[in-house]
């Protein structure tokens, strides 16, 4: 029996989805477009961003929307060093979980920063928007120290 | 708030991802010698039925298999359709008909192509040939072989497809 | 209820890259090994089939139908599949043992990630309108985690690389089908720089491809065959919100209800295998599931020592079952988990008959 | 012996091509939500939830069950996705209802759901792969010809499958939410529509929807807390082969003989033409009614067409033996919800709340979902009599 060969080849598996929003995904990102960040109320009043669309402990339909702050403070974050491919930055930045002003829950977003060492717990951040905003939670660029986002 | 501003309703995701696909040992090898022009299936220690494209185990006994078996590149109709929509990325025109072909010394059938052939005579039973494309074209792929076409020989009958002896089905 | 017993469990080596194998190529033998171990030969000996596995991880859609190639499934046999880890594939059987519908039940998961990029396939878990579309990694994810619990002081990056250096040097003592092993002190972990801060890479587990099996069947059944067997005592799973900003990401909860639904706190625990991606996760599940000195966690090394996605769980709890069958220990748990900062664990309970 | 348990409430939503109004975690809550309501109960009711679809690549959301816990009120609840290709749906109703069964919980709830529309049936289906050494046309290109062994073997004439085509459509207009609604479709407008793979026709084949579908089990001790009637679980079966083997019997597969024998032993059917008054049976290419009416024990080897052709099969022509009454496959297609509406559709029947497709007085009837290359079966037998 002669030695197998090793067959390898890259591929990619992709497609461009279309995916439809619903009332509550559609009106946070209606508002990204325009600028704006709006949470939803909870049942037990908290303050989700990005909504919610069914409330995590009760499991009810949520519908009251709160606009909250474009700054807020970051609850916990990490470093990339190297970021992947995928990544929405081509040179060290950091994952925040960043608790916006108005909201009792925090977010996932990019927090983008020259270093490591600028990056704390606690430190206050201001969203940064892309140039264009088109309803897509990349509308928000990142956050940035807070003064720093012009 | 605008009450007339036009609410998001949905968007576009691309989800892009990249793998290095490694094809597993038994298509390794059948394709490796395919690319050699030749059909290489494996037979079942448990039940003897020759497994082209081999996959490395039968399904039936849920053992391996290792005993390689060369094949014709002669085969029967076992089923067919007539196709009248395009293959994604395929060039051949409709209406076409896509065969499951049972090689000469296998005992299951594979889906090609047949050319070359009157589709509304085409029929369970009939002895076809590959037509492979020119050697200098090889690659680790059936589409080696370009189509089948039908062979001025006579039918198999039914109840023996996927049945006849390794040495192939003569008169 | 009927007592359900494990007989046998077999695990493949934990490869980086398992090359030229594919699904049926991985899983044979690891079905044969459980299946002999059992004193059986096929899939037709027993009454009921499970799996688990994810199509992402290879990219191709219905990687599971081919899993079935391997298990001589002529006549047809009683067969299911969990896109999930193969723990809850386990759990599947467990229903179909407990109501009657089968006295034995092969089990296996398999997973070949090393094609892929693990970490970036796992993103579109998330939220497919807030997070994947950030294509937030798994492993940034843990790391903020972590960095919450360094904060909170619940936890220092020592403890974090006594859990690797635990881990290394179980799987060498251990696990022969460990990816990584080895001595090593914990000053030497923390002199390594860090990759996704404050996570080293060795804080988070290796990307392995490979796949295991158990049979399992009723305690009569067992004494049948006569063969040695642990008994499944308690078992139960809970998931939790989607919401990362909305968890204590300190603790789990999910993994506290699922060991009191378990009974966990029954007896005494001698062994626990946990699926800690993470090393702090490993912290944040011995708290959850109550653990003390008493305890040894991960004899195996864990996850930390070879990853077999969507296999692991079920490992976990093959290793557990090994030791009591081998009459190593008489009670221990294990524990899977799935989703972003353990968002769904099972607990198990084993016991000696 | 398994704990009885009962079908309690069932949901679903408006099939259609584009659910452009909803996310997809709002597309399976509609039909839970309708769930619930339909079993007089909400999320606290229940113990655990159960969810199916088919490959995750049709949404791009991996292990969706992840993200969905949150719309399906699971959270601190035990949470299982299911994935058995196309008899998803089937196997997704047994794997819930095993959670009852077994006696584990006293009252689960159970969603399936494909969102088709936001990617393609097509490409999700078979993404390319490299090494694939197979030829690809699509699963009416698998599926036709193992119909025309059949039409050789039976010596069926041409139109058998014209006219399940025809005799479902004109079921699903009598079901508001069946996604095709073709009340004035003929034998000659099928005939007319153009071939695809020879046999199959485009009017022949399942259109491609979005849709969810749900159901709520309970145990017999909590049926008489919902208000409606229950429909009793009365036996359960699932079978698998491989796709390809030596030998192997495609038109009529064993696996589906064997899983039928299986569930109507437990369920003491001996009889299923006369013992059924309804099936929902998974009839994806028209020409599946007469070969799943053999495989299924209906009708004998090669008769099954004729059972069609007699009309036994119509609700429109009073037959004796109505299968998809809802419309089937043919008339709505989320494929991983498709085996879970033919489960709940017969638990429609014989809850006696079918609305315009009702059976008159249905009292047991069979649901049933086959996936793969014809190789998965899950099925299940539902009576409004406990047995």
């Amino acid at each position: 029996m002669s030695q197998p060969e090793l067959l390898s080849q890259d591929f990619e598996l992709g497609f461009t989805y279309t995916r439809s929003t619903g009332p509550v995904v559609g009106r946070f990102l209606t508002d990204l477009r325009d600028r704006i960040i709006v949470g939803i109320k909870g049942s037990d009043g908290k303050v989700y961003v990005p909504p919610m669309e069914y409330d995590p402990v009760t499991a009810e339909e949520l519908s009251e929307f709160v606009e909250v702050g474009q700054s807020g403070e970051v609850v916990s974050w990490c470093w990339v060093k190297e970021p992947r491919d995928s990544h929405p930055s081509a040179v060290p930045f950091a994952w925040a979980l960043i608790k916006l002003d108005g909201a009792d829950v925090p977010m996932v977003h990019v927090l983008r920063a020259s270093a490591e060492s600028e990056v704390s717990t606690g430190m206050r951040v201001t969203a940064r928007w892309a140039e264009e905003t088109r309803g897509f939670i990349t509308d928000i660029d990142g956050f940035v120290a807070a003064g720093d986002e012009s | 708030m605008s009450e007339e501003r036009e609410m998001i309703t949905g968007i576009e995701v691309p989800i892009y991802l990249k793998y290095h696909f490694t094809a597993g040992e038994a298509t390794a090898r059948f394709l490796s010698q395919v690319r050699q022009g030749k059909l290489v299936g494996q037979r079942c220690p448990s039940c003897n039925n020759v497994y082209l494209p081999p996959r490395g185990s039968c399904a039936a006994c849920g053992v391996a298999t290792t005993e390689e078996v060369e094949v014709a590149d002669k085969c029967t109709v076992e089923s067919f359709t007539i196709v009248y929509i395009p293959i994604p990325g395929n060039p051949i025109q409709p209406p076409y008909v896509i065969a499951n072909l049972i090689p000469d010394g296998a005992n299951i059938s594979f889906i090609h192509l047949l050319s070359e052939c009157d589709n509304d005579t085409v029929h369970r039973g009939q002895r076809v040939q590959a037509v492979w494309k020119p050697q200098e074209e090889w690659d680790y792929a059936m589409d080696n072989i370009r189509y089948f076409k039908p062979l001025d020989e006579p039918d198999v009958p039914s109840e023996s497809i996927g049945k006849v002896p390794v040495t192939g089905w003569e008169v | 209820m009927k007592d359900i017993a494990i007989v046998s469990f077999a695990q493949s080596d934990c490869v980086r890259n398992a090359g030229a194998k594919n699904e049926v190529e991985l899983i044979m033998p690891v079905i044969k090994s459980a299946l002999g171990a059992a004193g059986l030969s096929t899939a037709q000996d027993v009454d009921f089939t499970c799996s688990g596995s994810c199509d992402y991880q290879q990219g191709a859609a219905f990687a599971f139908v081919l899993g079935v190639d391997a298990l001589g499934a002529v006549p047809p046999i009683k067969e299911s599949h969990v896109e999930m880890d193969a723990a809850w594939a386990l759990y599947e059987a467990i229903l179909k043992i407990r109501m009657g519908h089968a006295d034995s039940a092969l089990v296996y998961g398999f997973g070949k990630s090393s094609p892929g990029e693990l970490p970036t396939v796992l993103s579109q878990q998330l939220d497919p309108y807030y997070l994947a579309p950030l294509w937030v990694d798994t492993v940034s994810l843990a790391a903020m985690q972590a960095r919450m619990m360094l904060d909170q002081g619940v936890m220092e990056e020592a403890d974090m690389a006594a859990v690797v250096a635990r881990s290394r040097r179980n799987a060498l003592a251990n696990n022969p089908h460990a990816q990584l092993k080895g001595e090593v002190a914990v000053e030497q972990l923390l002199a390594e720089e860090t990759w996704v801060s404050p996570l080293r890479k060795h804080d988070c587990c290796p990307v392995s491809d490979g796949a295991s099996a158990m049979v399992l069947c009723t305690v009569e059944k067992a004494r049948e065959w006569g063969k040695p067997y642990a008994v499944i005592s308690g078992i139960d799973h809970r998931i939790e919100t989607h919401n990362l900003g909305a968890r204590d990401l300190t603790r789990s909860v999910s993994t506290e209800q699922a060991a009191a639904v378990a009974g966990v706190s029954d007896g005494a625990i001698e062994v626990a295998e946990i699926y800690a991606p993470y090393s702090h996760q490993e912290i944040i599940l011995t708290r959850a599931l109550g653990l003390g000195s008493e305890t040894v966690v991960n004899p195996s090394g864990g996850v930390l020592a070879g990853n077999l996605m969507m296999a692991s769980g079920l490992s976990r709890i093959g290793e557990v079952a090994q030791r009591i069958i081998n009459g190593d220990i008489k009670r221990g748990l294990a524990h899977a988990t799935s989703g972003p900062c353990l968002q769904h664990n099972l607990v198990t309970v084993l016991e000696a008959a | 012996m398994a704990n009885l348990a009962a079908v309690v409430g069932i949901g679903q939503t408006k099939y259609q091509t584009r659910r452009g109004d909803v996310s997809i975690a709002g597309l399976l809550r509609e039909a839970a939500v309708k769930a619930l309501e339909d079993a007089g109960l909400g999320f606290d009711d229940i113990d655990a939830v159960i969810i199916g679809k088919a490959p995750d690549m049709f949404e791009g959301v991996v292990m969706p069950e992840i993200y969905l816990t949150d719309a399906l009120g699971a959270n601190g609840k035990p949470m299982l996705r299911v994935h058995t290709a196309g008899s998803v749906g089937g196997s997704t109703a047994l794997v819930a209802a095993s959670h009852v069964q077994s006696g584990t919980f006293k009252r689960v709830l159970t969603v399936t759901f494909e969102k088709q529309s936001e990617s393609n049936a097509m490409w999700a289906l078979s993404s390319p792969h490299p090494f694939s050494p197979h030829l690809n046309a699509g699963a009416g290109g698998y599926f036709a010809p193992i119909i025309r062994e059949y039409m050789r073997r039976s010596g069926a004439p041409y139109d058998v499958g014209i006219k399940v085509a025809t005799k479902d459509r004109l079921h699903g207009a009598r079901n508001p939410l069946a996604h095709l609604q073709l009340p004035d479709i003929t034998m000659a407008k099928v005939e007319e529509s153009p071939m695809l793979w020879d046999p199959i026709r485009f009017l022949e084949s399942c259109p491609s929807s979005d849709g969810a579908c749900a159901m709520v089990i309970a145990d017999a001790s909590l049926v008489s807390e919902s208000p409606k009637p229950p429909a009793w679980i009365r036996g359960v079966a699932m079978r698998s082969e491989p796709t390809m083997y030596a030998g192997r019997e495609e038109v009529s597969p064993q696996a589906g003989r064997d899983c039928a024998a299986d569930v109507y032993a437990q369920a003491g059917i001996t009889n299923p033409r006369k013992d059924f008054d309804c099936a929902e049976v998974y009839v994806p290419f028209s020409w599946y009614e007469p070969m799943w009416l053999e495989n299924l024990g209906f009708a004998e080897e090669g008769k099954g067409w004729k059972l069609t052709m007699e009309g036994a099969t119509s609700l429109d022509e009073n037959g004796d033996i109505p299968w998809n009454c809802s419309g089937g496959v043919l008339s709505s297609n989320p494929i991983g919800a498709s085996g879970m509406i033919r489960f709940a559709e017969a638990a429609r029947q014989v809850r006696g709340d079918a609305g315009a497709h009702q059976v008159e007085g249905a009292r047991t009837a069979l649901g049933h979902a086959y996936g793969g290359g014809a190789q998965f079966f899950a099925m299940w037998v539902v009576s409004a009599d406990k047995g």
